[in-house]
């Protein structure tokens, strides 16, 4: 595969677009794991801090009716694809407005407006998924291309052999991003892959590749933007490999001790969100000013984003239940199993599963006023998030 | 009415969705050229063509994911896995990816999706190949699961879960494919999930069979009237989700004794499910504990003389439910 | 006696089996340079080395059957999955090859793996990340199931495990690791499946709790007693398969009565399968038909508001056996 | 890869040797056929006809301590090992002196004390497994290679990728033999892989391929001895696919639409039954007389195996619940639940699980004297293959 050359760069004002929009990745990721320490979100946080270059210079190769498919670490697409901060922050908080509703949290956002077609919490589990959005596009014959990003640890997930072989067989159009940060969570790419030029993973299967580098956004650009072309017009699988690395732990409670000081600091160096403004202002596209401005621009919408996030309210108790199952002809009522009034005496099974109002509102109530109050109110365990706190990451 | 064997009921059904619905299509091993390896769709391609009927390389888990996919684009995908086994390889996708999809992205986004496969023993066909797995997939919220144990319903069920708008995990199973029976010809006959069916009346024991132990049920009920004088009403679920457990408690209301015969493992079974049900919204209607008859805990032996003993047959039916009434058989062999 | 956390004792299983048996090894994502998701292998592969402390890449579905060919080769793998939710990636190879390996071939083979791997809601972990699959597990017969819910079990179950010959599916708790208990230090403690634990006396119901439900339950037996005057019998299966279903009965038959407290989905859950094989065997003794507490039938949602009230908790476990008796909770909250 | 001229030929008897067991498996298989149709054998019978020269020439690469591990069509690798017919038909027959005492079947046969590590009927399951013996060579310090056979379709099969790579980073010493025999059941191998090669559908993994002659059992001798020698001194993963076909259906009940018959003749013109001993005759080291022997005596023991499974008995019916565990300390008595007595007047748990003694002794009696006796006596749906009759395969 050749032809990257062959891709021209978009003007100026796009540059500026895009830098902004790798701003406003990093302030958000870096304003979450504030948040998180603050306990105003839970669960797992994949920060990509240090991959912007990689989700906008891949994501800014695609049409607004393509398809873009991620993995647990998707705020950035979430946010590049142009998701509302605000809808993404809420997510995290796990607030009604989240963009998933609160349900999903950090690992399975979800904007289908967007053609944002999820983050999934399961390694290499998104990988057949977006190979059937991509058929959805031959069966229809849509000028549609779905980008699928995975990381270098999922591409040794039988689904990857797999989603190859079929995508190649049905001449699908898609293009896999690995971006390959060097690690699956603590293990370093040449302590789990036999051969570490991942690019050459799919070839057995059909499905070239090639690398990119991925601190670099117009060279990401250009590479996944000639293989969508050839995805497209070929009606075929292209595979890109970003060469990146996250700066952060794998998530928020990593020691990291898998990865020396000095490698970090390494790629410090090479930071997107440093290089690509100095490339713009030495290239005379853009000045101290403008960046500036971006600058504050980015962080003044992650604020907004917060604030929107913090009053935004807790799914209602009764919402628990909804959206199991679409109703309809074969599910009617708000749950699919039919129960019947419970025998006398005995607990009604439907209340005995779903907790009742009266805990779900102390809840609520409790968490209004801080995390003590929840765990005392609800003769929780003592610390709540007490098994997570030595739980050094997944 | 048109007499059809399970397989063609179940083909009619593929067929007339086809013709309807431009957005649905098969995806599964040898369906295509090779027609099937249960031969239900053979035929379809010929029809449809390549685009509709997809022979897929072997590949379950991510053939599965596919039509995940192509179902949130808005086609309607079918998938055939060959038999109920190879699901194990799909469950990632059909648990932590199909059922969840819609709950865990806020309702966003639907994932209609049909995943047909067989089940069963009874064809020596041994331990990777002779399982009945309800129990896994009804125990998970997000899918509907159908168990179909006639022509009627085989047709009518698969075109329901065709035009429903959530995932469907439709168990067929390997000993019904050429059993004949009535099937409405009305295109637009279905039959809805959560309705079970009385397949026999009766007023001294509830027998409740499923799958294809709703027909090892119907005859063992048959037998209880000819030799030994009882009248056992026979309840064929037809699906484990939605469960119509109504029709189930209405008639333990009335019979006050019930047998549960199901071809799976015993333990954690859709029986145990079922007993426990009952047990809990009928308690005081019980005169008798409800009697479980499932296939045996172990895996299955290729051996005929091994696996013939190894899942229900009438004869157990006709024990246990003369057991909850407080007999014993009247002649030998039941 | 040593105060350990449970994670702490299940390292010290690890480590006395290691340094008695050569055949022991560990393979798993992550356990090695990183310490282990849940930090149970940390320093482990320090003592041990490379070769017997094995980070793998992401592949269940292998990892698993690695441990398989190795155990049939002789050696003692134990094979760590992340969490229980990636182990349906593995379930081809658990079901269809560990559980049935040596029945299938006559048994002229072994499968001595212990698959350990942790469960549960509570961290916020979202649809993918927060069930309890202890049903599916415990329904495949060829599998021993443990789920130890205190550190002295937790250590004692292991490294009985390990000893085994049969493939074990061994199901930790991720709200668990951190809990402090009392823990044997002979190396040679072990703790046998099939038997059941009383965690406390009591004489008016008895409440089975299923892994860390074990010790909601006993939390809401104690609340039980100091509110309410109940005396509340709390039983610990610790293992699924075997079952020591007499040590339950011998309860039931003396209190009469019975609640069942797990944290997985209801229908066809742990708890229904006991529900029903205690009704079977204690019908008789039953005074009130047996509850069942468990999580909500839907996929554990995200929002902390939200996973608070869909899985049990001592409120939902106290008024459960209230009920049992015919009565109301006397104070709120309860 | 290279060094496949560097392997020396075995002397002339042990080609003559080859050959025999290439005839024992052509005549075993074919009598399986006969005693299929004469419903002695149930199930799906897979058989090898047409595959002789690759089993042979593969596995008489191994030594006797090295393991091999096969498919669900694997009669021919129980023979080629040792196995006595006696053993493989009676497990085909289902009996008790069957080489996995009747519970397996055609599917799933064994043979621990040879070191054949199983046939698995779970396409692609047994990659994994042969992985783990290899990977207990290698914990062990042994001079073990693992041979694991798989056909063209399996590599399709998520554990193909997972495996590979596994292998090739753990540096284990196997083998894998692709027996591409250009179907995968009716699906013809352009149709199921996108990359028709395959093997070079390992090197992305770091598994090198090389082709050989299936139907060559001198070349497929010498490819899988440079090969194993490789894997056993390198101590890495090696793959080798033979080019073959199988002459009948995939399993008893195939029409074979997806092929000609044309096709079928063209292979047949190089089936390796034939072309073996012509070679050997024209290199002077077989005469006709010698190779009427050989084949009288094939004919001879196939006769005899299928004596012996007739007069093998039937599993006794109380042997249902061996097996499933081993028993020990954890597992004591002879099943794995402590069930208790059952209520009074209730039915006990354990006779209606397994059936009880009366109805095995009726089968088994009604077995003794024919099929139609045995449905009768059960009451049994009339036809109890009926449902099979249609199907075509799997
Ligand atoms: C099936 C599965 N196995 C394991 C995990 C736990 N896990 C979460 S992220 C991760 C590492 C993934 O590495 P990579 O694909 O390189 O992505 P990165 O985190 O570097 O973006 C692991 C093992 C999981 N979520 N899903
Ligand atoms: C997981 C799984 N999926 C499907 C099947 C059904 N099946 C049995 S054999 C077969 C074809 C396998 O083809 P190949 O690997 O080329 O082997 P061959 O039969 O040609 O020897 C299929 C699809 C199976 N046994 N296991
Ligand atoms: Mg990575
Ligand atoms: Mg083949």
């Amino acid at each position: 595969m050749s032809g990257a050359e062959a891709v021209d760069l978009p003007p100026a004002e796009a540059l500026r677009e895009w830098l902004a929009t790798m701003l406003l990745i990093r302030r958000f990721e870096e304003r979450a794991g504030e948040m998180y320490a603050r306990a105003k979100i839970g669960g797992f946080l994949h920060l990509a801090i240090g991959e912007e270059a990689a989700i906008v210079g891949s994501a800014r190769a695609l049409r607004p009716t393509d398809y873009l498919v991620s993995t647990y670490r998707s705020h950035g697409h979430a946010l590049v694809r142009g998701t509302p901060p605000e809808a993404v922050m809420a997510e995290l908080f796990g607030k009604a407005d989240g963009c998933s509703k609160g349900r999903g949290g950090s690992m399975h956002m979800f904007d289908g407006k967007r053609r944002f077609m999820g983050g999934y919490g399961i390694v290499g589990g998104n990988l057949p998924i977006a190979g059937g959005l991509a058929l959805s596009s031959a069966y229809t014959s849509k000028d549609e291309v779905t980008l699928c990003t995975l990381g270098d640890g999922a591409c040794n997930q039988g689904t990857f052999g797999e989603t190859m072989n079929l995508c190649a067989l049905w001449r699908l159009p898609i293009v896999f991003l690995v971006t390959n940060n060097l690690f699956g969570m603590g293990t370093a790419l040449e302590r789990h892959s036999a051969v570490t030029e991942l690019r050459a993973r799919g070839e057995g299967f059909g499905v070239p590749g090639v690398r990119c580098d991925g601190m670099d956004v117009i060279d990401t650009y250009q590479k996944v933007c000639a293989a969508i072309a050839r995805a497209r017009s070929e009606r075929r699988p292209m595979l890109v490999e970003a060469i990146t690395y996250r700066f952060r732990g794998h998530s928020m409670a990593d020691p990291e001790r898998y990865r020396t000081r000095e490698q970090v600091q390494e790629w410090r160096a090479r930071d997107p969100i440093e290089t690509f403004p100095a490339r713009l202002i030495a290239e005379g596209k853009l000045d101290q000013g403008a960046l500036a401005e971006l600058q504050s621009r980015a962080r003044q919408a992650v604020d907004q984003a917060v604030d929107f996030a913090e009053r935004s309210p807790f799914p209602a108790p009764d919402a628990l239940y909804d959206d199991i199952y679409v109703l309809g002809d074969q599910v009617r009522g708000s749950y699919s199993l039919r129960t019947t009034e419970p025998h006398e005496g005995g607990p009604s099974e439907r209340s005995e599963l779903a907790g009742d109002g009266e805990i779900a509102r102390q809840i609520t109530a409790a968490l209004a006023t801080g995390q003590e109050a929840r765990a005392s109110a609800l003769e929780l365990p003592e610390a709540p998030v007490g098994g997570a706190e030595q739980e050094a990451g997944s | 009415m048109a007499e059809l064997r399970y397989r063609e009921a179940l083909r009619e059904a593929l067929r007339e969705e086809m013709r309807r619905d431009q957005r649905v299509f098969l995806m599964g091993e040898d369906i295509g050229v090779f027609g099937g390896a249960f031969k239900v769709t053979e035929g379809l391609l010929e029809e449809f063509g390549e685009q509709r009927v997809r022979d897929t390389p072997i590949s379950e888990n991510s053939i599965v994911g596919f039509g995940i996919g192509a179902a949130m684009a808005g086609l309607r995908p079918v998938v055939e896995l060959m038999t109920i086994n190879f699901a194990l390889l799909a469950f990632d996708q059909i648990v932590n990816h199909a059922a969840h999809i819609h709950y865990m992205f806020g309702g966003q986004t639907r994932v209609p999706l049909v995943i047909r496969m067989p089940q069963g023993a009874g064809h020596q066909l041994g331990p990777t190949h002779s399982h009945c797995f309800e129990a896994l997939f009804a125990h998970v919220p997000g899918l509907l699961v159908a168990v179909p144990s006639t022509p009627a319903d085989a047709k009518g069920l698969l075109k329901a879960a065709i035009r429903d708008e959530n995932p469907v995990v439709f168990i067929e199973h390997e000993s019904l494919y050429s059993e004949r029976g009535e099937v409405p010809e009305d295109p637009d006959a279905l039959v809805n999930f959560g309705s079970a069916a009385i397949r026999r009346e009766g007023s001294d024991v509830t027998i409740v069979g499923v799958s294809r132990m709703a027909r090892t049920a119907t005859r063992a009920a048959q037998a209880l009237a000819d030799s030994e004088g009882v009248s056992a009403e026979v309840i064929d679920p037809r699906t484990l989700r939605p469960l119509d457990l109504e029709t189930i408690l209405a008639s333990v209301r009335k019979t006050n004794r019930c047998v549960i015969v199901e071809e799976g493992w015993p333990h954690g079974g859709v029986g145990a499910n079922l007993a426990a049900l009952i047990a809990e919204q009928a308690f005081d209607y019980l005169d008798a504990p409800i009697a479980r008859v499932s296939g045996a805990d172990l895996p299955m032996p290729y051996s005929k003389v091994l696996e013939d003993i190894a899942y229900p047959h009438e004869p157990q039916v006709m024990r246990a439910a003369l057991g909850t009434l407080g007999r014993q058989p009247a002649r030998d062999g039941a």
